[in-house]
């Protein structure tokens, strides 16, 4: 593969992501990661819910008191919305367009950087409240499953500015291409895993 | 076997067309954004208002399923062209985790 | 004419390799000679599908022989090449039917025990003047032995559970520490020991103990649980309806002390002057349960020591000595550092010994 | 950079295989390792047979018995069953589909020093400090009771080899959908390409409960969670719940590419094409998908009460059906055929009657009540060892004699065979028939001795006679590979003279790019349908000769793995008071991984292209190169 190929708009294959057979093997390999994450996941969600609210006895937290429902209100904006904005960036991919695309995927950085900063702050008042992650088993699931997420989260940005550094001397090419559109599948997917988290730990647990 | 696709140049025409077609359905995408914020609100809404367990419950599932499904077919395009297997191996991975969750949240009920 | 045969054989052979068994078994401990029904169950449902087995390996065997000597080719020749057949639609809708037939044999039986084996409802059930008309025993595991209560009776015994023949017995199950495996394989198969929840079922025993060359029935930790699981056996002793009430009304008499001189030293280096045994072990059959170490109460009666020591005075002193050496990673802290330091002297160990063979509840 | 052969030294050769992408070459890695831990597993189960040869024997101690026990498992199953099973796909899958790699050539090393660096960290256990000793089910009450470091190097060292295996799984399954040959539709893959594609799906779908379960159990021993400390809330049977999750299925993993390799052996030997393949796909489909609702039945005794055991009792039981038509369809592939009793038939012949044994046993213990009974007894013990000695061993043992000369080019002796045929299994059968009568005469499993008066001794000296035959056999078999690889004598493309697919029409050892040019296929058994035409070259092909596309080595892997073994060992001893040492290696271990990864990710890697004269010039002298460059 020729790394100095120049494409226009016009010359831009449809599907990018898919051209090459690198590309395609990249596209379906990730997918098939993904319903790996979503059955490690699904482990999580259901230790976590079977040790729900369960510590030693006596334990003084339960799901019911402990969480903030604004600030997961306002996390779950700004993941859904950075979902949006990598849309965007792929829109441009699509298009051809390198520069609009990088400057989405920087919101979207942006974006998941205020989200990991909340969340960083959420768990730092739980533990300042007493809710330690050696507490219960109730506090080791509940850090285990969202910490593992917010641990997705960091890897994604990660990627995310890695990607948007190295190809920002030389925009879209065949090889970069891919890459881009499955960091942005990953991005979805860390999502996806979110609107699970803020419905069954926090709302089911805020009724519990 | 082919490493890099035979390049195709589109005509103007056809690049004019992609182009609307890419912007349709970019509206597209943020007619299902919008549709996610909504249920998300719905969902928060709900619990706010405190209603019976046993009613939100099953809701804010059932909202949370709706978007992910719009997130695995409008932002992930799933149901897309070449998505077959991959569409396969999605649901054999929700399978087994929705039988993991079921047996974890029924079994241990002690 | 030619199935008949088939089954004549089969039931000849299965009926010749089971006396080939009973013979090599132990009735103390062989799933192969059940003696409750439970046990009975489940042999008849592993005769059952033992027949069902044969006969599905007799099928495969014989398409199998026939075909590697019907079709090898020293036989047919080195150039023939063989009609290259892509299947048969009406074969394969045979071998999906008749395995399929095979097993609703087999599932109607395992519904029905599986059900019927784990119905505790009767547990609770009581009578008009609201005694508990079905014995209950809880049985508790610790890291090597086991402790068994007897909640309405108010006794605990350890090591050797005791039970009325002909009548179900229920068991509630827990574990103390980790996780273990009740088994009385002669009696009824077996039920985990969780750290987490209590476990229920029911056993019945048909035979009398006395009856057996060893006079109890062994029982096992089926679960692996550390060093000694090997170790962690019990026995039972069952006994008919009368002996069984007189025991449990010993069981709840006073403990009297021994007439014994040597005995009675053995008592005082056990009491809290001594070497302080009795901090861990109890020596009444009222208990209380859930000391640190077995109830010893009826550890005269004992069949064995530790559970599988042969029950001798020499085998209690080399226990009490150092009990790690028999049963590596028990709990029970070596002679040495129960006597302060010192090594039990030969005297102090004959007076536990004779102590300890004392405690009786049987005449 | 040619294709050219040349002469290297041993430091060359190593350095080589370090660095290789190459997927022939990682199956020779994956059968070394794998055959070496085989020998390592077998020799603990002598250690065991030796132990139990008599009443009361105090050749090992009770601790150390344990700790023999779990290494025994899991090594035999994680890191010498599979990995050989992964070696074999590695080397014959891509050959069958008519590929010239593995869709992600260094993923594909990675996952091997993954798995390597994995293997080797357990195994380190016995040196640090004791072995884990809560058996290879490592069931939670009893490994966070355990003392030491044991479980924490199983906990770890799992989960390093089977992200490796992880990685396998996903790189078969794409390697398989999107790179077969033209005309190589689904319904043509030879069934050991099918069988690759199954138990990998089962790989990506099952590991990731172990793996978590894995995490569970390294936060709660390592860093103070408590999943499963009962007194703070915790739960064991979550732990027995991911495990089996994981564990059922991964027999699956191990059972099903001996089948493949079976369904080969009886075609290519039976000279006939495989009776009802449509069925054996199906039945290998459905396998794999009843595969993950039946793990309860591992847990029958554990107290989930009647209706679970009922549902999960049927639901086992079906498994036979599928399981059934596999068998029937093996019997009616070699009636009618014309049979050549070789080393690999042999072995596939025996399998029949012998895994047959151990299936039924199988649904017997499906039987929920029985297995009250059954559970835990020596009964146990005696069904999996029939269904994996019987199933995956045989196959690994007939695998290796039938794909030897494609991998290395030499033939092993047949006389050699026959003999490590036949003391094999003859030990086979005499060391584990004997054992079910054991768990019936109510021998529990796992016990490190047995009193003299319980009636078991008899069959239990039986039992270890048994397995010194099959000492013997191995012994004889390496033996044979030993002389084998001295005398050295070269074979031609299709050294059984019978070979149906595609990997028999290329040399033996395929040159490294495997196929000079992509074949077409024609057809199900595409090189019996181009032979049977009389086509001398043995394929079409559906490009004319051109450049080919190769991928770079690259040592990268191994330095990847290298820093997660690194940072396993400050992970481990992370909680010692004595060791302020271990987050600086944790940190250090973790910096090497993400550097690596950094270094991949930011270089790029474009490969290299074998030009069309080289090709021509490499056809001519037989297309024999060795893949150097
Ligand atoms: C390669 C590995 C392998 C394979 C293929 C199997 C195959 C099967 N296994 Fe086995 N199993 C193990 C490896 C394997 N197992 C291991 C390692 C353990 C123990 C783990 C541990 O505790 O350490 C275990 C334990 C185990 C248990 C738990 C026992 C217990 O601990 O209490 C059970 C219970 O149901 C079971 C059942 C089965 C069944 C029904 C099959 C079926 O797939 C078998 C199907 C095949 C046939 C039935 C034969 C061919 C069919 C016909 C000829 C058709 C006609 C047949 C009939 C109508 C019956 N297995
Ligand atoms: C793939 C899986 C696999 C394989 C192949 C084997 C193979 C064998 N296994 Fe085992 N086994 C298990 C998986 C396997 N096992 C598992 C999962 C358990 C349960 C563990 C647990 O309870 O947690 C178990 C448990 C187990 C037990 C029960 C232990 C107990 O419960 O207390 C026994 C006892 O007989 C046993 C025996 C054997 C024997 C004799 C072989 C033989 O077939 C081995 C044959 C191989 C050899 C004999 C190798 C010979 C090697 C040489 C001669 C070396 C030469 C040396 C050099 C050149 C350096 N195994
Ligand atoms: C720290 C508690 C502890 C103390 C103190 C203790 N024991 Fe024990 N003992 C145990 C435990 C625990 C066992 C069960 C060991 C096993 O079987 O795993 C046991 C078992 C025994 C047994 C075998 C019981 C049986 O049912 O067969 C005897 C006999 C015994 N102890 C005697 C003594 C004597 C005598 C002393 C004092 C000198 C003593 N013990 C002090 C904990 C203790
Ligand atoms: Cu208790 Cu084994
Ligand atoms: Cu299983």
């Amino acid at each position: 593969m020729d790394l100095n190929k120049r494409y226009t708009a016009q010359s831009w294959p449809d599907h990018p992501e898919t051209a090459t057979l690198e590309g395609k093997n990249k596209f379906v390999g990730f997918w098939l990661l993904l319903a790996a994450e979503t059955i490690t996941f699904a482990s999580l969600f259901a230790t976590y819910l079977a040790l729900r609210d369960r510590g030693p006895s006596g334990m003084e937290f339960s799901s019911s008191g402990l969480f903030e429902l604004p600030l997961v209100f306002a996390m779950t904006m700004i993941l859904l919305t950075s979902s949006l904005t990598s849309v965007y960036a792929i829109h441009h991919m699509k298009n051809h367009n390198f520069k609009a695309m990088q400057a989405w995927l920087g919101i979207t950085v942006l974006l998941g950087l205020t989200f990991l900063g909340l969340e960083i702050y959420e768990f730092n008042h739980y533990v300042h409240l007493g809710f330690g992650y050696t507490n219960s088993a109730f506090s080791a699931a509940f850090y285990t499953l969202v910490g593992t997420h917010g641990a997705h989260v960091l890897f994604g940005l990660c990627w995310f500015i890695a990607l948007m550094v190295r190809n920002s001397k030389r925009g879209l090419n065949m090889y970069n291409a891919p890459k881009f559109y499955l960091a942005a599948l990953y991005w979805h997917f860390i999502d996806v895993v979110w609107v699970f988290i803020f419905t069954v730990v926090y709302l089911m647990g805020a009724i519990s | 076997m082919a490493h890099d696709t035979t390049e195709k140049i589109r005509s103007h025409a056809e690049h004019e067309f992609l182009k609307k077609r890419r912007s349709a359905e970019m509206r597209h995408q943020m007619t299902s954004f919008a549709i996610m914020i909504f249920l998300t609100l719905i969902a928060f809404t709900l619990v706010a208002a405190g209603f019976s367990t046993y009613l939100i419950v099953p809701i804010i599932l059932l909202l949370a399923a709706v978007q992910v499904v719009l997130q695995l077919y409008h932002f992930m395009h799933l149901s897309n062209k070449g998505h077959g297997m991959v569409a396969f191996f999605m649901f054999s991975g929700i399978f087994v985790a929705f039988i993991t969750v079921l047996a974890l949240v029924t079994i241990v009920w002690w | 004419m030619m199935k008949g045969l088939t089954n004549w054989r089969l039931f000849a052979l299965m009926t010749a390799l089971l006396v080939f068994l009973a013979g090599c078994g132990r009735e103390e401990i062989s799933t192969l000679i059940p003696a409750g029904k439970v046990a009975q169950d489940q042999f008849n449902l592993l005769i059952l599908s033992t027949a069902v087995m044969t006969f599905v390996i007799i099928a495969v065997s014989i398409i199998f022989v026939l075909a590697i000597v019907k079709f090898r080719r020293s036989k047919l020749g080195d150039d023939m090449i063989p009609e290259q057949v892509e299947g048969s639609a009406k074969l394969e809708f045979i071998w999906t039917a008749v395995p399929i037939v095979l097993l609703l044999i087999l599932a109607v039986p395992t519904v029905y025990s599986t059900f019927d084996l784990a119905d505790v409802t009767a547990m609770d059930s009581i009578d008009e003047e609201g005694n508990q008309e079905n014995l209950t025993v809880n049985v508790t595991s610790y890291l090597y032995w086991w402790e068994f209560e007897y909640p309405e009776e108010g006794i605990v015994t350890a090591q050797e559970l005791v039970v009325p023949t002909n009548e179900r017995v229920y068991f509630n199950l827990i574990s103390a520490d980790i996780k273990h495996s009740f088994w009385i394989p002669s009696i009824g198969g077996k039920l985990d020991v969780n750290p987490e929840n209590v476990n229920k079922f029911y056993l019945e025993f048909d035979k009398e103990s006395a009856l057996l060359d060893d006079g109890v029935y062994f029982g096992k930790c089926a679960e692996l649980c550390g060093p000694s699981h090997a170790l962690m056996d019990f026995k039972v002793k069952s006994v008919d309806r009368e002996e069984f009430d007189q025991w449990v009304a010993s069981m709840q008499e006073e403990v009297e002390s021994p007439t014994d001189t040597t005995a009675q030293a053995g008592e005082a280096i056990f009491g809290p002057d001594g070497a302080s045994c009795i901090g861990c072990h109890a020596v009444s059959g009222t208990g209380p349960a859930g000391m640190a170490g077995p109830n010893l109460a009826t550890f005269g009666d004992r069949n064995r020591v530790a559970g599988f020591m042969e029950h001798t005075e020499e085998n209690v002193k080399k226990w009490i000595q150092d009990p790690q050496q028999y049963k590596p990673g028990n709990l029970m802290p070596d002679g040495k550092s129960l006597n302060g330091g010192e090594e039990f002297t030969e005297e102090e160990l004959d007076a536990l010994a004779a102590y300890l063979m004392s405690l009786s509840v049987e005449e | 950079m040619s294709s050219l052969a040349q002469k290297k030294g041993v430091g060359a050769v190593i350095w080589d295989y370090m660095t290789t992408v190459d997927h022939k070459k990682i199956a020779i890695l994956y059968l070394i390792s794998g055959g070496f831990f085989f020998l390592i597993g077998g020799v603990e189960a002598l250690l065991i047979r030796i132990q139990l040869m008599k009443a009361g024997n105090d050749f090992l101690s009770a601790g150390l018995y344990n700790e023999i026990i779990t290494m025994h498992g899991t090594t035999m199953i994680f890191l010498a069953s599979m990995p050989i099973l992964l070696g074999f796909m590695n080397a014959i899958m891509p050959l069958q589909i008519g590929a010239r790699d593995v869709a992600f050539p260094f993923l594909n090393s990675l996952g091997f020093w993954l798995f390597f660096f994995g293997g080797i960290f357990l195994n380190l256990s016995w040196f640090m400090g004791g072995a884990p000793d809560a058996g290879w089910t490592n069931y939670a009450s009893l490994a966070l009771a355990s003392e030491g470091h044991g479980i924490d190097f199983y906990a770890l060292g799992l989960t390093i080899s089977g992200f490796g295996t992880l990685i396998g799984g996903i790189n078969f399954l794409v390697t398989i959908i999107n790179m077969r040959a033209p005309g190589m539709t689904y319904m043509r893959m030879p069934l050991f390409t099918w069988t690759t594609f199954v138990a990998s799906a089962l790989i990506l779908l099952a590991f990731p409960p172990l793996t978590v379960g894995l995490f569970f159990m390294v936060f709660d021993r390592m860093f103070g969670a408590n999943f499963f400390v009962v007194e703070m809330g915790g739960n064991t049977i979550i732990w027995e719940h991911l495990f089996w999750i994981f564990g059922h299925p991964e027999v699956y993993i191990l059972i099903l590419p001996a089948f493949g390799i079976f369904s080969e052996i009886f075609a290519i030997f039976s000279r006939k094409r495989l009776f009802g393949y449509t069925a054996l796909v199906f039945a290998t489909i459905l396998i794999g998908f009843y595969g993950f609702m039946v793990w309860a039945h591992h847990m029958f005794t554990v107290g989930l009460g009647p209706t679970a055991n009922a549902i999960f009792a049927l639901a086992t039981m079906i498994i036979a059906v599928p399981t059934g038509i596999k068998i029937f369809n093996w019997l009616l592939t070699i009636w009618g055929g014309s049979i050549k009793f070789s080393v690999p038939m042999v072995y596939a012949v025996a399998f029949i009657p012998s895994f047959v044994a151990g299936g039924v046993t199988g649904v017997m213990q499906a039987i929920a009540p029985l297995d009250y009974q059954l559970h835990d007894s020596y009964f146990i013990v005696a069904h999996f060892h029939y269904v994996i000695v019987g199933g995956v061993v045989l196959a690994i043992l007939a695998g290796t004699h039938l794909y030897w000369p494609k991998m290395f080019g030499t033939m092993l002796s047949e006389k050699l065979g026959h003999i490590t045929f036949w003391t094999f299994f003859i030990g086979f059968h005499m060391t584990f028939f004997i054992q079910h009568f054991l768990g019936l005469l109510g021998m529990p499993r796992r016990v490190y001795t047995f009193g003299a008066d319980q009636g078991w001794d008899l069959f239990n000296a039986i039992s270890s006679a048994g397995a010194a035959f099959m000492a013997i056999g191995v012994i004889v078999m390496l033996i044979n590979i030993v002389i084998t690889t001295v005398k050295n004598v070269r074979v031609g493309n299709d050294p059984w003279e019978d070979g149906r697919t595609l990997e028999w029409a290329i040399p033996s050892p395929p040159p490294f790019y495997n196929f000079a040019q992509t074949p077409l296929v024609r057809g199900l058994d595409t090189y019996w349908i181009e032979k049977m035409e009389g086509n001398k070259k043995g394929m079409v092909y559906a490009e004319p000769v051109g450049d080919i596309h190769m991928p770079n080595g690259s040592i990268l892997p191994l330095i990847m793995s290298f820093g997660m073994f690194v940072a396993s060992f400050g992970a481990l001893y992370f909680q010692d008071d004595s060791k302020p040492w271990t987050l600086a290696v944790l940190i250090i271990g973790l910096a090497i991984l993400f550097g690596a990864m950094l270094a991949r990710s930011l270089k790029d890697d474009l490969g290299f292209y074998i030009k069309k004269e080289d090709l021509i010039e490499d056809a001519k002298r037989g297309g024999n190169t060795d893949g150097s460059k």
